[in-house]
């Protein structure tokens, strides 16, 4: 997987040495080893901070809103997950196409640094990737993991394949998920209603109000969100009372139903770790179920479920799926 | 019992609403018994709605209806007549407690003109 | 189930669309058909207009069920209105029964402008099931700050 | 800060008598900017708007709440009493206490709580309004009317009459609609050819009609003043312009075994045909079904026999597209399928026939040429049997629940003219009850009674049968208290009336509202009969709900009124509460236009200053207000909050379920 680095840092040295693009949207490398920041790169000295590891997990598909505009063209590196996003944002007209040069590049799942912590991993020296398995240096110890111990939650379920690009970095076949994407959410829909609401209770109380997950969203893109707009009623900068965690959060999931490309990158920046995707993922499988299998951003111009109709819709009375 | 817990009990029990008729007697036109019957199909809805039910209790009608329900089957507002006559024969039957019919008179009853169908819905509706 | 007090009276907010419901609400009215007074009716245009924000608002100010009001799928005034009320309705009621909401505390009904008495029926029988469900617990326990 | 008045009706006692009109007005006095509180028995009268004018103009009013009726009834009122006292019209709000609360409300003090709860949410929004203007839109001086009977033909022909150009489109080959099938017509007994057929030539020789037969409406786009619509014109495989209505090819048609529909199918008609004698326009027509040419390519008679060249077998259905000011829907009626009624033979014997086949049978033009024999030997009936209400007033699921309201008229005028022309034939008719209220209607039905000797039954029929050759009607005589069989020669039913099938599909395209029975609701049943809820769509005949020719021809002529008064208009006020895009909030993600269902969404690439100096081009949502009908759909599609609809924001409504949740 080391490759795929050397690889991409080629590619990017390359294109912007030929003057193709202007500069370079990747991941930087942290102090921690596993703190890989999304970073814009200028020249060839710049791209010293380059890496592409398991790490990698940031969407980078949000930061061309405002890279597209620039002058000149920018690389953007992006995994499966990010090029549903990037071409939802196109077919929201938030990114300039012409403006974009995409490289896809291969993703076997990026690492979950809450599971590793949890494991007792504080610091990471290197990292050793493969399809199935994957060995973490720390302090000098060698610690090796199936993936799935360590995976993002995002990744464990990933179905998601290589969309069209400029160009594609890819070495190996995509490995399967062995999760199935809509389990948990059929736990919840097959629990009572107590249950489901005591489960979202101890979930959303966690909640502080940091926004992260609405500003990681590649689906939350407004100029200005609604719940920073005085006129639409529901502003708010912090939860005045637990019932406004579920306002926003609802609110937050039905603005980007329909638009959510599954990306999981709420759930992978909240500091509380609330299951937020387990929100978008109800829409999408409800969406599925009632009005045919949708995967938004799949391509830049299908309506998307919620601006569409036919006559002949499922009744508001006989959507639940789950239990009472 | 009270007459007019009586005609409430007749109504309730023939689960039809009296009031939706329009009188236009489509009941009796079809009632292949008219002929036999003192009071008439569309009576009966008419004397239960203006609770005369001692009309009803006496009548004969009650014994000659067919229960074949050709005046349910067509009337134009859904309006059941012989449920009507079905509850008030309840009333009778039960207040007297006598069975109108009895198993050995049914054998010198049988004419090969009646359908046997008719015999044993008559037992049924007859007896208690 | 919770115990209900004596004299509950729920709070129901419904939102009608101005040419139908809103239209059968008033026939209903001229036909002296009677439904409670805890029903209140917000006019909007269609229902399409109706914002989810508007349905737990009102949850969050205190109602105990929120009913919107249609025309009949395929006679919407502005043709399709309805029709993209239905699918977002579908998707924000699922959701809040996946959050352990009362699927009962919300509904949608078409309810044309010849309907008075669907309409008082609709809400005599939505009022009933609402108060059976007693007060909005759920939503005031997360109203309550602790 | 906001001055606010607040306006309470008694509506005589219809609010009063249930509401504390006084405390109501009282207590909403006390709501912060509210500065002025009356109570008055009648605000819509002249004296209560002057109340209200003299509060705006005294107390320097910036909006007013009226607590009265329902807004559908008395909200354009009182926006002109604002108006008219220099405030704007769209700084009023109604609170609807007397639909939605006096009249369904027994408990006073309920009753009152609720009219102040709904006092203060009406105040609530209007602290939130902002004064609007409508824009203006063009009028197309054309007028569409769909259906061509009796109805459209007087709607287009008052139209035309008052100079605007109005075109009919028809789904048959002819129009002249039902009304051309009667033989005579109640209560004057003239006969239905000669008053309508002078119409209908009047209807093709007038400049400004054009005659579309044979046609659809294929689709209704726009809005009132402004209408698109796209029109069928099937192929009829005849030249209209080049056909003369000879007749020729009628003679030659080697296919001759089509159920004659004009006739309602008592006799049969070649493949190329022209309905009837006196049809406009005057031109053949192919059934494509039967034709032999059409369907095997073996024949083409006609062709070789028309002297002018119209036989045109490759003829395409046609697609026009039109613009219209104003529609004028008048698709009428059909008599009801009588499946469900199997007690009356109707599909069992030939003899049972219903009142518009009995109509062909005694017109002059139909297919016994006017002598009335029965359909299965062609001989003359001797006892004719008349049974009414058949499937009227049926509320079993058989038939229809309402009264189809001719069927009184039309049976005493078939027994009065059968009893004129065949004095030795006996006439029977059972009825439930005869309904002949109109100007001198219930003197014609005695005439049928003591002139004519029509004997009528009063009790409903049972069942017909045959025995003997003859067909017995088995029925009640409530009045004789007995069950009759009469022996009859020939059974008229008199079917129940219904909406034409198409009215469905043509109220969906122009977004009329129907009521359950298929029959178009209009605007106010009272005050607006003649329109639809719809702007622009207006109602002529039949199919807003049964009616007879004179009832029709009034409603049609009427209609023509509402249509010219539109037409005559140079630009219509448009809607003022139309979409708006916040143009700082909005991202131009384009999800709104997905939902428009005017198409009044674009998108514009618009600079916006950065500060600096720099400046950024963006591209933004662009509402059109003449085409924006303010339905909504964008507002909740739209995630940023961007797109509000004027007079409905969602800063008000939120404000409204404030006002009615604070508890």
């Amino acid at each position: 997987m080391q490759k795929l680095n050397e690889l991409a840092l080629e590619k990017a040295k390359t294109l912007l040495a030929n003057g193709t693009v202007a500069r370079v949207l990747g991941w930087k490398k942290g102090e921690l080893g596993y703190d890989l920041e999304p970073a814009v790169f200028y020249s060839e000295s710049d791209l010293e901070g380059f890496i592409y590891n398991a790490f990698s997990g940031a969407n980078l598909s949000k930061y061309l809103i405002e890279e597209s505009k620039k002058e000149g063209k920018v690389l953007v590196f992006l995994k499966p997950c990010d090029s549903y996003s990037f071409n939802q944002l196109v077919k929201e007209h938030r990114i300039v196409k012409e403006n974009v040069y995409t490289v896809g590049i291969e993703c076997q799942g990026k690492l979950d640094v809450k599971k590793l912590k949890e494991k007792g991993i504080e610091i990471v020296d290197g990292v050793i990737e493969n399809v199935d398995d994957v060995t973490v240096i720390s302090l000098g110890k060698e610690y090796n993991f199936v993936k799935e111990e360590v995976l993002l939650g995002k990744c464990s379920v990933c179905e998601k394949h290589l969309l069209s690009y400029d160009e594609v970095i890819s070495l190996h076949d995509k490995r399967t998920p062995k999760l199935d994407r809509f389990e948990i959410v059929k736990k919840l829909e097959a629990m009572t209603a107590d249950e489901r609401y005591a489960f979202w209770k101890g979930e959303l109380s966690k909640c502080i109000r940091c926004n992260a997950c609405r500003n990681v969203c590649p689906a939350c893109n407004c100029l200005k969100c609604v719940f920073d707009n005085d006129a639409s009623g529901i502003a708010s900068k912090a939860n005045s009372d637990s019932f406004e965690e579920k306002l926003f959060h609802i609110i937050r999931a039905f603005h980007v139903a329909g638009r959510c490309t599954d990306c999981g990158e709420c759930s992978r920046v909240c500091p509380q770790a609330i299951p937020l995707h387990l929100l978008n993922r109800k829409f999408i499988s409800d969406i599925n179920r009632l009005y045919g299998e949708f995967q938004a951003g799949e391509d830049d111009v299908t309506k998307g479920p919620l601006t569409a109709y036919t006559t002949g819709d499922a009744e508001p009375s006989e959507v639940f799926g789950g239990n009472k | 019992m009270d007459k007019l817990e009586q005609v409430k009990l007749v109504k309730e029990r023939s689960g039809t609403d009296a009031r939706k008729c329009m009188k236009c007697g489509k009941c009796s036109g079809r009632c292949p018994a008219y002929n036999e019957m003192d009071v008439k199909p569309h009576q009966f809805v008419s004397y239960i709605e203006k609770g005369d039910i001692d009309k009803l209790l006496n009548s004969k009608s009650l014994y000659t209806c067919l229960s074949c329900f050709a005046c349910v089957e067509r009337c134009p507002r859904g309006v059941a007549p012989a449920n009507v006559i079905e509850a008030v024969r309840q009333e009778v039957i039960r207040v007297q407690g006598e069975n109108k019919i009895q198993a050995e008179k049914v054998p010198e009853m049988i004419d090969e003109t009646i359908p046997q169908q008719l015999l044993v819905s008559m037992f049924r509706k007859l007896n208690k | 189930m919770q115990e209900i007090k004596k004299d509950y009276k729920p709070l129901i907010v419904a939102f009608c669309c101005n040419w139908c419901s809103y239209a059968g609400a008033d026939l209903a009215g001229s036909s002296r058909l009677s439904y409670p007074a805890e029903v209140k009716i917000i006019r909007v245009p269609c229902s399409c207009r109706v914002n989810p924000t508007f349905i737990l608002k009102a949850f969050q100010r205190g109602a105990d069920g929120v009913i919107i009001c249609g025309c009949h799928p395929g006679d919407c005034h502005y043709t399709s209105g309805n029709y993209f009320a239905r699918r977002r309705m579908s998707l924000l009621f699922s959701m809040l029964d996946y959050l352990g909401i009362e699927r009962e505390r919300t509904r949608v009904e078409w309810v044309s402008a010849a309907e008075g008495a669907k309409f008082s029926a609709v809400m005599n029988d939505f009022a009933k099931t609402v108060t059976e469900l007693g007060e909005n617990k759920r939503l005031e326990d997360l109203r309550c700050k602790n | 800060m906001q001055r606010i008045g607040v306006f309470v009706c008694w509506c005589g006692s219809n609010i009063a008598s249930t509401v504390d009109v006084k405390k109501v007005a009282e207590v909403l006095k006390a709501e912060p900017g509210v500065v002025i509180s009356e109570n008055y028995q009648y605000m819509c009268s002249e004296n209560g708007q002057a109340l209200i004018r003299n509060a705006i103009k005294e107390h320097s009013l910036t909006g007013i709440v009226v607590c009265s009726c329902s807004p559908r009834m008395h909200e354009a009122t009182f926006r002109r009493t604002a108006e008219s006292a220099g405030l704007n019209p769209y700084m009023v709000e109604i609170a609807n206490i007397r639909e939605q609360c006096s009249w369904i409300h027994k408990d006073m003090e309920e009753a009152t709580e609720k009219a102040i709860i709904l006092g203060r949410s009406a105040i609530a929004k209007l602290k939130l309004n902002a004064p609007l203007t409508s824009g203006e839109s063009a009028v197309v001086k054309r007028a569409l009317v769909i259906g061509g009977g009796i109805a459209g033909i007087q709607s287009a022909l008052d139209i035309a009459e008052a100079g605007f150009e109005v075109d009919i489109v028809e789904t048959s080959p002819t129009i002249g609609g039902n009304m051309a099938k009667l033989d005579k017509t109640f209560p004057t007994l003239d006969c239905a050819a000669c008053i309508l057929t002078p119409k209908m030539v009047d209807c093709a020789q007038n400049e400004k009609i054009d005659i579309l037969t044979y046609s659809e409406v294929e689709s209704v786009k726009g809005f009132v003043g402004n209408f698109k619509v796209q029109i069928r014109k099937k192929a009829r495989f005849v030249d209209e312009k080049k056909c003369t209505g000879c007749g020729e090819c009628m003679q030659k048609c080697p296919s001759k075994k089509g159920l004659n529909d004009f006739n309602m199918g008592l006799n049969t008609r070649p493949a190329i045909y022209i309905p009837f004698a006196q049809a406009i326009p005057n031109v053949a027509v192919i059934d494509p079904e039967q034709c032999l040419k059409l369907k095997n390519g073996k024949c083409g008679l006609c062709a070789m026999k028309c002297n002018v060249n119209a036989i045109d077998y490759t003829q395409k259905d046609e697609i026009i597209e039109r613009e219209y000011g104003a529609i004028v829907v008048a698709t009428g009626y059909k008599p009801i399928s009588l499946e469900n009624f199997n007690e009356y033979g109707y599909s069992q014997y030939k003899d049972v026939v219903t009142s518009l086949e009995l109509e062909r049978l005694m017109n002059a033009a139909g297919p016994s040429e006017g002598h009335l024999v029965r359909p299965s030997d062609h001989k003359e009936p001797k006892v004719i049997t008349f049974i009414q209400c058949v499937g009227s007033r049926d509320t079993s699921g058989c038939g229809k629940p309402y009264c189809s309201k001719i069927c009184c008229m039309y049976t005493a005028k078939h027994a009065m003219l059968i009893r004129e022309k065949y004095p030795d034939t006996e006439v029977h008719v059972f009825y439930i009850d005869v309904r002949t209220p109109g100007k001198n209607y219930d003197e014609f039905f005695r005439r049928a009674v003591e002139q004519y000797g029509v004997d009528y039954v009063k009790g409903m029929v049972g069942k017909v049968y045959e025995e003997n050759g003859k067909l017995m009607v088995q029925g009640a005589d409530l009045i004789n208290n007995e069950q009759v069989v009469i022996p009859s020669d020939l059974v008229v039913l008199a079917a129940a009336i219904e909406p034409s099938p198409t009215v469905r599909k043509i109220a969906t395209m122009v977004t009329a509202s129907i009521d359950t029975n298929n029959f178009l609701t209009e605007a106010h049943a009272k005050l607006r009969p003649v329109e639809s809820p719809t702007a622009g769509i207006f109602l002529s005949g039949v199919c807003q709900g049964p009616k007879d020719i004179p009832e029709t021809v009034s409603q049609a002529s009427a209609c023509a009124a509402k249509v010219i008064g539109l037409l005559a208009k140079d630009k219509l006020k448009c809607n003022a509460s139309v979409a708006h895009s916040d143009e700082t909030l909005c991202s131009g993600c384009s999800v709104c236009a997905n939902v428009c269902p005017y198409g009044a969404i674009t998108y514009v690439d618009k600079e916006f200053r950065l500060g600096g100096g720099k400046t950024e081009l963006r591209r933004v949502a662009s509402v059109n207000p003449a085409v924006c009908q303010g339905c909504g759909a964008c507002t909740v599609t739209c995630p940023s909050g961007a797109m509000d609809l004027k007079g409905f924001t969602t800063g008000q409504i939120m404000a409204e379920v404030d006002a009615i949740c604070k508890r």
